[in-house]
């Protein structure tokens, strides 16, 4: 078969080929927002105590971004898709578990054992949701209890130490002396999965699906491998992150991730991504978590009394929002 | 009706004082001169027609005129008093009401509802709902366009054109809120209609004009020459002229509309240039059933053109997209080229050499916010690929040459596809199907809704080019006229089945009668 | 009646079925009873949340503006920490105080064009901030005899708060089926743009509504209280997901347009049948959550299934 | 000058070298809105009265990550002179905020939750681990339930958050007890996440459930007890008997009232300036962590069986500076935890 050949149908020349689609410098400006919002948090917070823009203290604070980095970096794929996966946080937490039973027989290769084995269970969650057609809020709604189920009888509802502690030793690394290895492995997740969305046909599916299913459906795209992608992403990233709080707590917990929803899904959204898909990107996620997790240890070490550090932090993340989304990309706001 | 009728009816489009005048009207869009200066009268009791290629800025100006658009410069005046349009209940105020190229009502609300949108008056009281009057109130609407539809069905229980009727009793409700005749404004209301439907609107818009101002456009210009009194012609963004209806002809309107001496292109007379070299069947169908349809055959051989045609709810689109693997079946069997076609799902049929445009551009045909390369290049990974990345400059250079060859006006390959006019857009949709080279079997359905005159022949070009060089194409046509000049064999469909196969050579055209005896 | 609405009715009797079979203390007057008052404040929650969800927002505010609200009730009303007994006075105070939180929400929507998602999630943690200050480190236990007698007395079997409940789903489904405001936040899902197109300014709909939810969850966090005879911060503990849940069990979709108070109200008997009845029977409750999550899953998929298209959009 | 053992995080000073005005006194609890723990910060701010400072508080709503996150970033500041009195989410919380502490250079004392093969003796900047004995309460008030329904008849428990230790000790205590005390049944056991409002509702449904069998409810915290006591005052019981743990004003008012049975104290105002007591007075230098005996290092405290006769002894537990005195600091010891 071969290309059919197609007189020029002359009359008109196409466009006039100066007009090119620059950005204007205010949709520059809102590309930049996140990492507007996060200078400015880190300048408030300084203000409230200069002590906190020390090396050590930012140090520390992007040591403990790592694993929300982590999740949210993830999160952002099936976001972008159109979906939502609110198990994250239960499988991490399922994660950790899986990592102190499975430390003593696997050894080194428990790491992997785990990004696979969560990879799997999200790859399952994508399967039920494209195959069953049921919405990922209700999948990943019911996954959520169901992983927590699991991790509370098969650690018999208690912490589980590792005492083996050279599995997760490099995580407690620092590069150079001061960035830490965790955070350097977040920074790596996010430019793998960054360049493998901009370098290969993924990205521009996983956004078509995002902003119209059935338009890329219809337009040939893939759209069901790429959900089911998205969602063993997801579920790989949970599992790393599992691997990150292990090396900081030196044990698995079946709750110990549990709280981390919350604050992973607000990172993508403050990072500008449009919850209902499309429009974002995981750079943006990373700015977005490291907003969140300034405001959630910055705030209280500041000295901001715990009702008022609520208070607060209800309207900055608000505030963040309302800074960092790009309008013109979402058209309505649900 | 709350009007009277001072005037007798019939046409009289020259006399009868102006009711609306927009002068030099503008409007910028980021890169784009939507409106550059625009004039025009519409008089009373009168139909004006507003004719104009894809994008010459008919839609823009309309909007103008129900306070959806705000122009950068130019006045509108109102029976002789000027006025700033804000918001649609602004327009409504001034008696102006438009009912949209997309449909545009609340899908899961009942009828009554939609028809008293936003102007419910009696139907509230103090937040609450009274049923009876709503009703009421629905019912007297559509009762002035002779409806007979249940006010309290949910809108999207109704068909298509009956949702249609729904709209203008809509619009006719700015009635009530003005004492002088209205001005409607009907954009393409007939490029998703079947021609029965057509010919109600027609009537409709005909006794419209007792009452009321009607400004109507479409792109089949013979339609807007049989229903218009005079018609305005908008070329890149200004007024070119105007013509009185009774006494112009297609082609004159055509001419002013692109500013040139068009070719008279159309489907009739290009059959002739078809290639005839010997045909082989290429695509072939046997006992095909699924939700809508039962027992389908269908053969189409290499370099054929196949046109279905039947009325609203023969099933014809949904046997289009079963062969896309977009419908699900429950038996059948379709082998293209000898080889046995899978229909699971999308990705198999494209990968075999399938492409499919649907009907539904906005929602299913694009994907709005994305740039016209990126639409253009979504199947085909090979037309932006080399192995697994994506090489931006082979792309960029390919979708050019598209854009180019199809005279796509867009101002870049990267601007977003949904900033471009509807006949750009779907061209950007074909093209996806030919980036690749490989297309063997092509599924178009209505490929040529809301298109102009102009971009409407290179479509049909295109489709003759492609079929001259071996694919096989079925065509769900946008009118029988079109099915026939485009078809090299129509079949019918009715009631989910292909109840009859007509040979349509050129030279020896069935008439569009011959057909719709079969199709009831 | 559609095959979708239908659905979840027969999945309740279904699983009611079951429990009762396996279970003899399940099918006891009593217990049905107790399941009932059990349902109460979820149902008044899930009345909120689900013109939220109609209209295709999302609302996580319940446990911040509950806690609020019944904090605030209880330091109005009759209690230990002050002189205060303002009655019937201070429990519409704190459904009026919640209100204007769930009209903070609204506002950050419409105004600031934040996401509902984050949005509420703001609200909902401002609410216990403002919780923790009234709080103060002394819990406050209520004295009023009326607010303790709403959890306490009982009318035709079952308890006051119980009664209040069915109240309020009537309220909204009177709301939901005959008022401007019901009728509009049913349209804005099914197609915001097109009421825009008619000149219906969307905004204050969507602020009314937040508001709405807003006074429904303050309710709620009045009905927590005269449970438990005390404000807690943590009265609206899990009620978000647990309202959503019971919502979209009941057949409410998430992108909104479809569902409705009855609809809702059918989920929370299912989603409160399913609590108690896996305690009935005995399953483990490390392994409770798990089943449900499980039944959660299964009974939305048994009710798509039916209505499968091929190139349906799901989210 | 390193004095830890780690790799070193901050300069802390030689032990004992600090000025009393330079200590930075932290205390560290789940959340403000439970009076047991709001008690605790009091107790901590009236301790930093005493010696003429303020005490950070620090609350982390029961996240256990964000209690890392905090005290993380606390470490990367100023630890130099820093004392924390903290109370770990749960056990697995511990060691990293040891060993936070051990290689930052700060002083730490933590409360409640501790694994047990975690040796407060091989660190020299944790300087002492302090609970309460969590099977002798939940035995206790085992005891006193047995003997309030008359020694025999069905009981049910309400399990505290299960993955716990203070949740898994009671309910071992409650174990001996039922062993101790044959004809008594326990007839179910649920959990109320140590929560009034869960327990309010696992409570009714265990009394539809057992109906009249249920003579006494054993609650592993005060909190559920009170929830299960609104249960029963709806369902129009009451012969049932509850015991709980905590002794929380509601429990003590409810034990005067008569309507609950019994409650163990612990004393959350002393705890809350016990801890940055003993922190403050290494870090000055009055107490070498050498000179802490081995059983001051993990230790029971003093607790009290608090029944309608010795309630009112409770009713507003007051501390006095002699408690937090240095010479007096392990006053209260029950001896060192087994
Ligand atoms: N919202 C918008 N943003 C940017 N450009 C726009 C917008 N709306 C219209 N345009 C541009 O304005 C021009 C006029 O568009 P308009 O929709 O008025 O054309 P039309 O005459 O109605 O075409 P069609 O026959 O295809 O409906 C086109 O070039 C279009 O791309
Ligand atoms: N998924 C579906 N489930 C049930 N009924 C359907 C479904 N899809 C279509 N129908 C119904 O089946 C009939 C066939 O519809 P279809 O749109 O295929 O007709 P058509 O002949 O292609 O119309 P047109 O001329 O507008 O293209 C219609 O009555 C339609 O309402
Ligand atoms: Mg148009
Ligand atoms: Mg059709």
């Amino acid at each position: 078969m071969s290309t059919p050949v197609l007189a020029k149908p002359a009359p008109e020349p196409a466009a006039d080929p100066t007009v090119k689609a620059r950005p204007t410098t205010g949709q520059r400006l809102t590309s930049f927002m996140p990492v507007i919002a996060l200078v400015v948090l880190l300048a408030a917070l300084t203000v409230a105590d200069p002590g906190f823009l020390s090396l050590n203290s930012l140090t520390a604070a992007v040591r403990t971004s790592a694993p929300l980095v982590v999740l949210a970096a993830g999160a952002t794929l099936v976001v972008l898709c159109g979906g939502i996966d609110l198990s994250i946080a239960a499988l991490c937490s399922l994660a950790t578990v899986f990592f102190a039973l499975w430390l003593p027989d696997l050894g080194g290769l428990t790491t992997l054992a785990i990004i696979a084995a969560t990879g799997a269970i999200g790859a399952l969650q994508g399967v039920a949701h494209v195959l069953l057609r049921i919405p990922s809020f209700i999948v990943t709604l019911g996954g959520m209890s169901i992983f927590t189920a699991i991790a509370l009888v098969i650690s018999d509802a208690g912490p589980i130490r590792v005492a083996d502690r050279d599995a997760t030793h490099w995580l407690t690394l620092y590069v150079a002396g001061v960035v830490p290895m965790s955070f350097v492995v977040a920074l790596v997740v996010v430019l793998v999965v960054s360049l493998a969305l901009a370098l290969t046909p993924l990205g521009s599916w996983v956004r078509a699906t995002g902003y119209s299913e059935s338009a890329a459906r219809l337009g040939g795209a893939p759209v069901d491998l790429v959900k089911v992608a998205a969602f063993t992403l997801s579920g790989a990233c949970a599992g790393l992150a599992a691997v990150m709080l292990v090396s900081r707590n030196f044990s698995g917990s079946p709750t110990m991730a549990d709280n981390l929803l919350l604050p992973a899904v607000a990172a993508i959204v403050v990072g500008g991504t449009a919850i209902t898909g499309g429009h974002g990107s995981l750079w943006r996620s990373l700015a977005g978590a490291l907003v969140v997790t300034l405001l959630r240890v910055g705030l209280p070490i500041v000295g901001v009394p715990s009702a008022y550090e609520q208070i607060l932090y209800g309207a900055i993340i608000v505030a963040a929002v309302a800074l960092t989304l790009d309008r013109s990309k979402v058209l309505i706001i649900k | 009706m709350t009007t009277d009728l001072q005037t007798e009816p019939g046409p009289r489009a020259p006399g009868s004082p102006p009711a609306l005048e927009v002068r030099g009207l503008v409007k910028h869009y980021p890169g784009v001169k939507a409106l550059d200066g625009v004039d025009l009268v519409v008089r009373q009791h009168e139909v004006l027609g507003l004719a104009g290629e894809n994008g010459a800025g008919k839609s823009t100006l309309l909007k103008a005129l129900v306070g959806l658009v705000r122009p950068d410069a130019g006045e509108i005046w109102v029976r002789g008093e000027r006025v700033r349009l804000r918001s649609v209940v602004d327009a409504a105020d001034h008696g102006l009401g438009m009912v949209f190229q997309e449909q545009s009502l609340v899908p899961n609300l009942t009828a009554a509802e939609n028809i008293v949108l936003g102007s419910e008056g009696p139907g509230v009281r103090r937040g609450i709902y009274r049923w009876g009057t709503m009703r009421r109130l629905a019912q007297e609407q559509l009762d002035k366009i002779g409806s007979h539809i249940d006010p309290l069905a949910r809108t999207d229980s109704l068909s298509f054109a009956d949702r249609q009727m729904v709209e203008i009793a809509k619009v006719l409700r700015i009635e009530e809120r003005t004492a002088h005749p209205p001005v409607i404004i009907l954009d393409e209301p007939t490029s998703v209609l079947e021609s029965k439907e057509i010919d109600t609107l027609f009537t409709q818009v005909r006794r419209l004009r007792e009452f009321a101002s009607v400004v109507f456009v479409s792109h089949r210009l013979d339609e807007v020459l049989d229903v218009c009194d005079r018609v305005a012609v908008l070329r890149g963004g200004k007024s070119v002229g105007e013509v009185l209806a009774a006494d112009a002809a297609p082609a004159e309107l055509h001419r002013m509309m692109i500013g040139a001496t068009g070719s008279e292109d159309h489907y009739h007379d290009g059959a002739a240039e078809r290639s005839g070299e010997p045909r082989r069947p290429r695509l072939v169908v046997r006992g095909l059933t699924g939700k809508t349809f039962r027992d389908v055959d269908l053969d189409v051989h290499a370099g054929e053109i196949v046109g279905i045609v039947g009325v609203h709810g023969s099933g014809r689109e949904d046997v289009c997209r079963a062969l896309f693997g977009a419908e699900a079946t429950v038996a059948g069997e379709v082998v293209l080229d000898g080889r046995k076609l899978d229909l699971s799902g999308t990705r198999a049929a494209c990968a075999a050499g399938v492409g499919y445009v649907p009907a539904e551009r906005k929602t299913e045909g694009m994907v709005g916010p994305m740039s016209v390369a990126d639409n253009m290049t979504l199947t085909k990974q090979h037309a932006r690929c080399s192995g697994p990345l994506v090489r931006p400059g082979k792309q960029a250079t390919l979708v050019d040459t598209w854009i180019e060859r199809l005279s796509i006006r867009t101002p870049h390959r990267g601007t977003a596809i949904q900033r471009l006019s509807g006949g750009n857009q779907q061209k950007v949709v074909l093209a996806r199907w030919l980036v690749a080279g490989d297309v063997r079997l092509l599924l178009l359905d209505h490929p040529t809704r809301g298109l102009d005159v102009g971009a409407r022949s290179e479509v049909y070009r295109l489709m003759r080019e492609l079929a001259n060089s071996g694919v096989a194409t079925v065509l769900l046509a946008d009118s029988l006229e079109e099915a026939i000049g485009m078809s090299d064999r129509i079949v019918v469909m009715s009631d989910g089945r292909a109840t009859k196969e007509v040979a349509a050579p050129a030279g020896a055209k069935p008439t569009p009668l011959d057909l719709v005896k079969e199709m009831v | 009646m559609s095959l979708r609405d239908a659905g979840p009715p027969i999945a309740l009797v279904v699983v009611f079925g079951i429990f009762a079979v396996l279970s003899p203390d399940f099918r006891t007057i009593s217990n049905v009873q107790n399941v009932l008052d059990a349902a109460a404040v979820l149902a008044v929650v899930t009345c909120g949340i689900s013109f939220v969800l109609m209209t295709g927002s999302i609302d996580l505010s319940a446990p911040g503006i509950m806690g609020a609200s019944a904090i605030t009730v209880a330091l109005l009303v009759a209690n230990n920490r002050n002189d205060n007994d303002l009655g019937l006075i201070g429990v519409a105070v704190a459904v009026l105080l919640a209100a204007a939180l769930g009209c903070l929400s609204g506002l950050a929507l419409v105004v600031l064009k934040v996401p509902s998602f984050m949005a509420t999630l703001g609200v909902s943690a401002v609410g216990l901030g403002v919780a923790t200050l009234l709080f103060a480190g002394v819990q406050p236990n209520i004295t009023d005899p009326m607010l303790e007698g709403w959890a306490v007395e009982r009318f035709l079997g079952l308890a006051r708060l119980t009664w209040i409940a069915v109240a309020c789903v009537l309220l909204g489904w009177l709301v939901q089926r005959y008022s401007r405001l019901g009728r509009y936040a049913f349209a804005i899902g099914g197609a915001e743009e097109v009421l825009a197109l008619s000149g219906v300014r969307v905004a204050p709909y969507k602020v009314a509504v937040f508001t709405m939810a807003g006074a429904f969850y303050g309710l709620a966090g009045v009905l927590v209280t005269s449970q438990l005879g005390a404000g807690l911060v943590q009265a609206g503990r899990g009620y978000d997901f647990s309202a959503i849940t019971a919502a979209v069990v009941g057949g409410t979709l998430l992108t909104g347009g479809r569902g409705g108070i009855l609809h809702s109200a059918v989920g929370v008997l299912l989603v409160t049948v399913l609590t108690n009845g896996l305690v009935q029977v005995g399953v483990s409750p490390y392994w409770q959550g798990g089943v449900q999550g499980l039944i959660v899953v299964a009974a939305v998929a048994a009710a798509v299934i039916p209505q499968r298209r091929r190139n349906q959009v799901t989210k | 000058t390193e004095t830890a053992a780690g790799s070193g995080g901050g300069g802390s000073a030689e032990a004992g070298a600090c000025d009393p005005a330079d200590v930075t006194l932290v205390g560290q609890v789940r959340n403000e809105s439970n009076p047991y723990e709001a008690s605790w910060l009091d107790g901590g701010d009236a301790f930093a009265e005493q010696v003429g400072l303020t005490q950070e508080r620090l609350t982390y709503d029961g996240d256990s990550t964000r209690q890392q996150e905090q005290i993380s970033q606390l470490l990367a500041g100023d630890t130099e002179c820093l004392v924390m009195n903290i109370l770990p989410n749960g056990d697995s919380d511990t060691p990293p905020i040891v060993e936070g502490a051990q290689d930052a250079g700060a002083y730490l004392v933590t409360q409640w939750n501790k694994p047990a093969d975690l040796n407060v003796a091989d660190y020299d900047h944790w300087l002492s681990h302090i609970t309460y004995d969590g099977v002798e309460s939940g035995k206790q008030i085992g005891d006193a339930l047995a003997e309030a329904i008359g020694g025999s008849g069905g009981i049910v428990a309400l399990q505290g958050i299960l993955d716990t230790g203070a949740a898994k000790d009671r309910f071992a205590g409650l174990e001996e007890s039922l062993a101790a005390n044959p004809d008594v049944e326990l007839l179910d056991d649920q959990t109320a996440n140590f929560s009034r409002a869960e327990a309010l509702e696992v409570t009714k449904t265990l009394l539809t459930k057992h109906g009249d069998d249920v003579k006494g409810i054993w609650a592993a915290n005060d909190d559920m007890a009170l929830g299960a006591l609104e249960a029963l005052q709806q369902a129009g019981r009451d012969d049932v008997a509850v015991v709980g743990i905590d002794a929380v004003p509601d429990a003590l008012t409810a034990i005067e009232d008569g309507t609950m049975t019994a409650t163990v104290s612990s004393d959350g105002p002393w705890q809350g300036g016990i801890g940055l007591a003993i922190g403050y007075c290494v870090a000055t230098g009055e107490l070498a962590v050498e000179d802490i005996a081995g059983e001051d290092r993990a230790w029971f405290a003093e607790q009290f069986l608090i029944q309608q006769d010795n309630v009112a002894d409770f009713v507003s537990p007051v501390t006095s500076e002699d408690d937090f005195a240095c010479g007096n600091l392990f006053s209260r010891s029950q001896g060192a935890i087994s």
